[in-house]
């Protein structure tokens, strides 16, 4: 399956873009996405317990399985303001 | 007629017509916070500040708090405002307006929006330097969890 | 360079140079509040508000003010501009401002300085209501003695 | 001795002006103007108890003694903002 990963800041700058299409193994769940970033980018791995996913502009809790066609953010601490 | 003015943008934020949305004839008291670059953080002198931000999520986001806002005082209107991109020194990069009967909820919920809009809101500032460097501002999540987690 | 803006004046407030006044290199936090004239209070319906001042005193009075605010708290820059004459329902009477370098004591001292103003600042208002009555505004020194007395 | 008066608000309309010039027996105290103004006044009687004099933009304490020339404003309890 597809999904569009969207990445910002830090995040942004350690995989090189804001926005990456990449193929998941159908029943991925978030928490597997997340160890299979971190396995990528030292960045993304010292980040991986703070960083909280957003499906579809909802915060999704780690186990949710993912879906095609799914738009997941990687939302690290907010520093707005 | 809306009466939340929820706007993330690349443009110049413009206090007068904040204000002026903020005068209301049922209204008595408005309280607005801009929060501006500032030079020196530490020992580190700052050129200017650049945002970005989920944008869609970060508007929702801002919504929801402005809707807490309003179930805990009695407010007319609300505005919040945040630059992306670039915002200097001695700029502002928010923007947090309430409208109130009186001076008291508009002093407390315009507190209550820019300390929960500095947790929550998706939005990351880089910090520029005079001496070239750049640097994504560290934080941390607040301890209470947030929605949806 | 004059970090306090003070004025009592019959012109019309502009919150856009409030807010540039008060936006600094050194500043983070910037806090405006108006007091605008209400149509509501009670059972009654104003059509505007019309103040007078003993000018002199109360300019003077103002500074104290600000010079208070800056004991307690380390601020940049103080506003505290009022209105003499007509004001209408929905426009500012007074605007009080602040700049610091965070948020928490800009929102204090702003809070204080509104406060303080009502307190002791020798102006009085008079409602003019929609039934063509008018009644000057009846209040009561604070229990704590104003300076001098 | 000549003294200005300067009334504000409700004692203006009392008096129906905001600055007069009186004629004081020389060391009249800021109390003895007090009384004076209220045996003229209703308004000003009513509000004898809460009214503060000011002398030259300072306010002064009702024992003090007046001087000629001084500009005296008569100070009710405000109502700006």
């Amino acid at each position: 399956m597809i999904v569009t990963l969207r990445f910002f800041s830090v995040l942004r700058e350690a995989f090189g873009a804001g926005i990456v299409e990449v193929e998941l193994e159908p029943g991925t769940t978030g928490q597997e996405l997340i160890e299979l970033l971190a396995a990528n980018s030292d960045e993304f791995d010292a980040l991986k317990t703070v960083v909280k996913l957003a499906v579809n502009d909802e915060y999704v809790d780690p186990t949710a399985v993912l879906a095609d066609g799914d738009d997941i953010a990687m939302i690290t601490p907010v520093s707005g303001g | 007629m809306k009466t939340d003015w929820i706007d993330i943008t690349a443009e110049p934020l413009d206090a007068g017509e904040v204000h002026n949305f903020l005068y209301r004839s049922e209204g008595g008291g408005v309280c607005v916070f801009a929060g501006t670059t500032r030079r020196i953080t530490g020992n580190k002198s700052t050129e200017y500040l650049s945002y970005e931000s989920h944008i869609s999520m970060a508007l929702k986001e801002m919504q929801a708090l402005s809707n807490k806002a309003r179930e805990q005082w009695p407010l007319l209107r609300t505005v919040l405002l945040h630059r992306i991109g670039d915002v200097k020194v001695g700029q502002p990069s928010v923007l947090i307006g309430v409208a109130s009967a009186h001076r008291s909820p508009a002093f407390d919920a315009a507190r209550f929006l820019i300390d929960e809009l500095k947790k929550s809101v998706q939005i990351w500032k880089q910090e520029h330097y005079s001496n070239q460097t750049t640097e994504w501002v560290q934080t941390e999540w607040p301890d209470e969890p947030a929605e949806g987690t």
